[in-house]
């Protein structure tokens, strides 16, 4: 079907968010300096380096095969709580993918809401926790809402991109009650989530391809 | 940003390669990022292994050898190692008795072992148990937080169950050994300078040139409050009052206390601390059994200290006699 | 300033009262600011004194042990302990075989020393030798200097010829050991950051952000010259070269290398630095036998490191290996 | 006789050392830090107020045994390089002084003299060394010299003050040659030299005090 996202795509979605955290790997590392560890933005610029790496060297033929490399390669290089939480999202998505050589847009939501219940059952994250959760669940609530309203995938990835932007800003006011940023409690306040931030990139680097 | 290194991505890499020559009686295994003992796996012994970021040294890796862990994985610094880094950890140390994993309450530790744990289920007949520590009392432990980061008590557990390993008790009676140091053990630290990840370049925060940073954390994680310096008398009550009201420890406990420098602070101001430490214990009629005073868990350069308190048995004080050989912690061998 | 103390004027007192709470198996003279052996005097050993300016922990008082010093004299930070210290350390080691000062060649040490060893002489039968360390070839020895300072040899010294006396070796030849050690070992350090002296209460010389301080004194006295900042592979050849050619050290030479930290350098930055070391000595063909990491001759808190070569042959190796329990090195026991 | 100095004059010399050590404390340590250790001024003022306590309890009757405590508490409490050197210095002029019942400026001077010598004898150093040596050598000889050309006490002290003064100043462009500051080779060129800066103050106490 002409509206089918080809694998090709699915790699340059992948390769421009690895574009994107490498332009913004300070910018991530700043936000993590000051409510956590500062190295948010060196950690996920290590594993979507690595990631990028291996998918060229593996040239996988289906989005399973594909995202399934991008997860086990974030899992094994990136470390921290991003590793295990990025690296299953890959992971999930390249499951539900499967072995299918066509990806429908329906399949591409499906996917990403694979993915979001993978980082859920990593993290144990909820709504408001000030965590990657609060921009990655609204985007892939505005991208199965648009689809349903039979947008084209393009405009319907602006809208999950704007969802994710919203959500990623909305963790400002946040008082943080998952990973590291929660030790500072009332001091977490007023900061932006350098994981809502990444998640934001990563439905940038969606909305930017899908044209 | 002035430090001894080359290229910042390097820093770990290096750093493990200067350790292999430095101590020939332990194995580097290079690709994972593994310092473990010459001697893995010892049939029949539990294999102790732990692991953390970098810059926290001589934890985790030179606390490997004789009577403590057998094995430790290096992450990149202040970031958690991979699930393949504990999965080949495992595989090395584990001679049949099962392997105990040393777990500092991080979220990225904690699913990064979680995920080694189930690898290695699935990859080997290994019997892994996890012991997560949580003993930092400037972290609120609630629903609402992520939990007590793992800290000081890390040290005394790995040396003490380490030593429970060495005399070849199982899996279960070593994990037990473990769980109870935990319980018993709290924490509390202070910077008085933050510390600049090599990656990043710049100062994690900063403090002005007349405050402190109380209840920090070993990753420059900013801590409870942030409050004008203090003297080491006034300093050390603000560490020790939290830890003495909270398991609560009462007169006639024995204790271990450990004063650790967290990097940048010399010798003599951790005996000046631990000065005021015994005074104010000795006021509370707790008994020092033992004691540790130097910079065993340190963030970078970071200026400051931290103060655990153990409250031991006379089992746990003979495992912390016990004989250790480690880069660390030497002693009786 | 901050710092983890309470008076300025007080940190040595109340240092001496922590290291005596943390190692109840040596004695403290707070008088006098002394640390000695709870043994001593063991006749017929020789009895190895030292001392110096406090502010280099855990030199000296943390190398008092069995087999190496039996006693340390603490002067003020940075300031020569006066002869009064050292004629009563001298009395309490006298096991009847007489005793060696280990001084670090200073202006101060050597003349405050020399009165010690004078004021011995009159007071008792003592048979008082003293061998000056100075091994830092970043000064040029001439007589248009007080000569080179004694840095860090001073440490492998402290430990071998301390085996020596552990050994019952005469006086004569425990000095012996003591001059081969020194004509054989030479050191140069870097300093990133000054040290700020608590009396002084502002650092000691100002450095730029991209500014370091090559041979640099151990008391923060500004070095031979102010260079860019370079990376560890860069410094690591600023130290060895002139280290190397001085000697000089040659193919197939055996020697110890030790890199010291200065303080406020963290161990993993050591490490990185010991790699390049040894890279070096391998691309000379200089046999590393023996090394040693770590921060055990500082400067309070500045950032840094040295390193000293000291060429050993196999009598030297052995009394390294002997056994040594003190705070700061301890093995074989 | 009437121009003899009482030891309570002495005394009061003495004191008045110890105050101005104290007054410059931070100013010797200064010095100090640009070509030595920074403790000078806090090693002095150590001393000097022990000195002073040590005399108070004491209370020596003789100039010889005023000068000997003086000494001996410098070599007990200083240390570094200026302890055993102006330890040695004051316990000579005691010596010097011996049992003596009176001082006469001229035995002043000899005793003087005599803890100049001390200072060699210890510490090895020449004109030109940039050390305390620089300072008062040449206040002795102004001193020997006032006091030949018969002037009174008041006004020979006052040249050997600034004489003191002059050598201490003319230690700046000199390139030490002993102690600490050696180690600076030509770096220690441009650097007033804190011992000599010490000696100019003794003087200076003993010009305000003789009056
Ligand atoms: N339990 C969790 N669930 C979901 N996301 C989480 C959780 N804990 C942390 N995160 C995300 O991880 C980000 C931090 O990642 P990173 O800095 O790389 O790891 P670490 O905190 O181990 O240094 C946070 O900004 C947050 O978005
Ligand atoms: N050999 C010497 N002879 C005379 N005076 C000396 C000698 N060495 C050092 N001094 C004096 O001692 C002063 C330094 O004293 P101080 O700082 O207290 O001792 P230290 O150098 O041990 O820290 C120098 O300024 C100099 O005037
Ligand atoms: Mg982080
Ligand atoms: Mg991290
Ligand atoms: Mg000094
Ligand atoms: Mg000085």
């Amino acid at each position: 079907m002409e509206d089918d996202v080809t694998t090709a795509a699915l790699l340059a979605w992948v390769r421009r968010f690895a574009d994107l955290v490498a332009a913004n790997r300070d910018y991530l590392t700043q936000l993590d300096s000051a409510i956590g560890d500062a190295d948010h933005g060196t950690n996920m610029d290590r594993g979507m380096r690595a990631a990028v790496a291996a998918v060229e060297e593996a040239a996988p033929a289906t989005a399973g095969a594909l995202f399934t490399k991008v997860g086990m390669t974030l899992v094994s290089t990136v470390g921290g709580a991003s590793g295990p939480l990025f690296g299953t999202f890959f992971l999930r998505m390249g499951t539900s993918f499967g072995g299918a050589e066509a990806v429908s847009p329906k399949d591409f939501a499906a996917a990403l809401h694979a993915g979001l219940d993978g980082v859920v059952q990593r993290g144990k994250a909820e709504a408001g926790d000030k965590t990657m959760y609060d921009a990655l669940a609204p985007a892939v609530t505005a991208l199965e809402q648009a689809l349903d309203e039979a947008l084209p995938l393009p405009a319907a990835l602006a809208k999950a991109h704007a969802a994710a932007v919203a959500g990623r800003d909305a963790t400002i006011p946040l008082l943080a009650r998952k990973g590291r940023a929660s030790y500072l409690g009332q001091r977490s306040v007023g900061h932006q989530d350098p994981g809502a931030t990444t998640v934001a990139l990563l439905l940038e680097a969606a909305a930017g391809t899908a044209t | 940003m002035k430090k001894l290194i080359n290229d910042p991505a390097d820093v770990v890499a290096e750093a493990l390669q200067g350790f292999e020559a430095a101590h020939p009686d332990l194995q580097v295994d290079h690709h994972n990022k593994i310092i473990y003992r010459g001697d893995a796996p010892r049939s029949g012994k539990v294999g102790l292994i732990s692991g953390g970021g970098s810059g926290h040294e001589p934890m985790h890796g030179g606390f490997v050898g004789l009577g403590m862990l057998d094995a430790a994985c290096a992450g990149e610094i202040f970031t958690s190692p991979v699930p393949d880094q504990m999965l080949a950890a495992t595989k090395l140390v584990d001679g049949g008795a099962g392997v105990l994993h040393v777990v500092k309450n991080y979220t990225g530790d904690v699913m990064n072992f979680e995920m080694a744990a189930e690898l290695a289920a699935a990859e080997t007949g290994a019997r892994v148990v996890s012991v997560v520590t949580n003993d930092d009392v400037a972290v609120q432990d609630s629903t609402w937080t992520a939990g007590r980061r793992g800290v000081g008590v890390t040290v005394l557990l790995e040396k003490i169950a380490g030593a429970a390993a060495e005399q070849n008790r199982s899996l279960d009676e070593v994990a037990d050994v473990a769980r109870t140091v935990n319980a018993n053990g709290r924490s509390m630290g202070v910077a008085l300078t933050s510390c600049t990840v090599p990656a990043a370049g710049k100062p994690t925060f900063e403090l002005g040139e007349r405050e402190m940073e109380l209840g920090v954390g070993i990753h420059g994680e900013p801590g409870r409050q942030r409050l004008p310096m203090g003297t080491a008398r006034e300093i050390a009550a603000l560490l020790v009052e939290p830890i003495l009201a909270d398991l609560p420890f009462s007169r006639g406990d024995n204790v271990i206390a450990f004063v650790n420098g967290m990097g940048g602070t010399p010798l003599i101001e951790l005996y000046v601390m631990y000065n005021e430490v015994r005074q104010i214990l000795n006021g509370r009629g707790v008994q020092i059994a033992r004691s540790l005073v130097g910079p065993y868990m340190t963030s970078l350069e970071m200026a400051g200290a931290s103060v655990t308190l153990l409250k031991v048995d006379d089992d746990m004080v003979s495992l912390w006699d016990a004989p250790v050989r480690t880069p660390g912690l030497r002693w009786g061998i």
